[in-house]
């Protein structure tokens, strides 16, 4: 570190100390984040997470120093992005990217900002009275009319693709139709945890999927219990259950008459004769009158 | 109702569903055989698939286990 | 379900429901007449009311058409 | 019903369910067997094919006294 | 299933539900009868109410085609 | 319910569903571990397709005939 | 499916499901624990109800044959 600066040393040396003190060590995008909201944030997360930014080629010389002791951490250094912060934590990682993913916000797209994804302005009514509104939405590519006194936009537009400068003009329009289309948070882009480093995608938690699958675990297991008969407190009712139907069926089915089945079976004669008697009902003189009313 | 019963005992032995055949059963019963019910029946059941029909109205069949005490 | 529809004819019919009479039903049928399954049916009867058997029946099959898909 | 879960118990270890079979149990769960009920049983199940009659919701006729009224 | 009907037998019967009964109907039925399936059984039994357990049956049955996705 | 979910663990990872394997998982589990149990699981489902008997819902048999096709 | 297993296990029994009960149930059934899969499992299970599970497929279960494939 022969021409680094001393204050840069410094700060090498502060971020070693916090990649050493925890282990879990994040790199993190500050999404457009003001000022006011990332204090808040932090507050939020005191006691649960440190969130340090740092300039990326200082982040690297601190990890590269760390990674004696922490196997693998320089790989972070290929996750950097943006506006660069380090987060450390002794946080399960999953559990940190949810903490910060449902931390995010919307804000609306000021002009110049680079849209994170194609920005759409929906088709349906604007809320709008008919008005200059309309030329503006028209002048900024976005087809509309009046429909019921409404100005109504016609099919789903995008008005700015992924990767473009969001235009002034469209900006001014997307907030008054109030399209909030930036994220604004903390982006967690990968983490690093006893020698392996999570990436965003596989941090994120599909809750759907581990409610299906706890009801697929669930649902096999009382299946299997049931079918191969392994009685368990939970399954034995149903065991019961299904060992007497099957005998309550095979005895309708076969006309076995016992106390239990014959008034099922006489049931299902009756109902079979009627069943037919309903066929043929609109045939003449093919049921005898008791049937045919 | 006999002669739809009768007629379902046909067809549950595989029997040909015939006037002949029908009047055999009814009579055995002691009933009096009604040639011409007998023959309206029989010619109503030949544009019915049985099977299907009873299938159909088995679920109706919706009686009593349950009910029964 | 011979033996069932059978006896349901001579219940029908308000006739004795006997091994003599089902067995007269089954045979004009053609079938083979099995006395162990007769008198069964028989003895099983015997602790049956028909009549409230096919009436709970009928009400379970007027009702549930909702329960149908 | 016993006669029925005896058969169930020799249809489910792959058994021939047949009288000495069917005897042999139910004298082992200690009831007296009746020879003609065993007879009736192995011949109403020769028409049927067990495994499609267990899956066959005949308790559907069973069924629904509860979606009666 | 045949470790249930041995049960259930013996509950139709009115019969004790205990390891010997149900061993004997198992090798009754020319099984190789197993002691810690026969055990599991009748510890498992001792909590819960057959009669009850067979009630449902017909609740099951009329359980709404609804109820699946 | 631990029981089945170890054979299902194991079956899962194609490793041998035997006693010392379920126990291990047991045990890891900081369950105290059931012999007997252990036994009657093994024993039962030596004759059974696992993976068949994990998707079979077992309460279709007690499902209505509306809901049959 | 495994880590799923090993939950319901540790929830069956009433443990902890924490990282380190998962990875013994998953160790003692001989498999390579992914600690990430683990993580991912507990931190994912602090946010899904397992009861809540158990309650919804219940219902599932005792439904109709119209749910199985």
């Amino acid at each position: 570190m022969a021409h680094v600066a001393e204050w840069k040393k410094e700060e090498v040396l502060e971020l070693k100390g916090l990649i050493d003190k925890y282990d879990v060590v994040g790199i993190v995008d500050l999404l457009n984040i003001p000022a006011k909201q990332l204090q808040e944030m932090r507050r939020n997360l005191k006691d649960k997470a440190v969130i340090r930014m740092s300039k990326k080629n200082l982040i690297d010389l601190a990890l590269e120093d760390c990674n004696a002791s922490k196997n693998n951490i320089v790989d972070l250094s290929g996750h950097m992005d943006g506006q660069v912060a380090i987060i450390a934590t002794e946080m399960n990682p999953f559990k940190l990217y949810k903490i910060l993913e449902d931390s995010k916000t919307s804000a609306p797209a000021k002009p110049g900002t680079i849209a994170p994804e194609d920005i759409v302005v929906p088709a349906g009514d604007t809320g709008f009275e008919p008005g200059p509104f309309l030329g503006e939405l028209q002048q900024v590519g976005i087809p509309a009319k009046i429909d019921k006194g409404k100005i109504v936009v016609q099919k789903d537009t995008v008005v700015v693709e992924a990767g473009e400068a969001v235009p002034k003009d469209v900006a001014a329009t997307l907030s008054r139709l109030d399209i909030n289309p930036m994220e604004v948070g903390i982006d967690l882009k990968a983490v690093y945890e006893d020698e392996a480093v999570y990436t965003s995608d596989l941090l994120a938690i599909d809750e759907e999927q581990t409610m299906a699958d706890l009801q697929g675990a669930i649902r096999s297991a009382f299946n299997l219990s049931i079918n191969a008969a392994i009685p368990t407190d939970e399954t034995i009712s149903s065991i019961i259950t299904l060992a007497y139907t099957r005998a309550i069926n095979v005895g309708v089915e076969a006309a076995i008459l016992t106390s239990e089945t014959s008034g099922p079976i006489i049931g299902l004669a009756q109902a079979k004769m009627l069943a037919i008697a309903s066929a043929v009902a609109d045939k003449a003189g093919a049921i005898d009158d008791e049937l045919a009313e | 109702m006999e002669y739809i019963y009768a007629a379902m005992i046909l067809h549950s032995a595989e029997k040909d569903i015939n006037e002949e055949n029908v009047k055999s059963i009814i009579e055995a019963a002691g009933i009096e055989a009604d040639d011409a019910r007998i023959k309206a029946l029989i010619a109503a059941l030949e544009d019915v698939d049985i099977d299907e029909a009873m299938e159909t109205t088995a679920m109706a069949a919706a009686a009593p286990a349950a009910a029964a005490p």
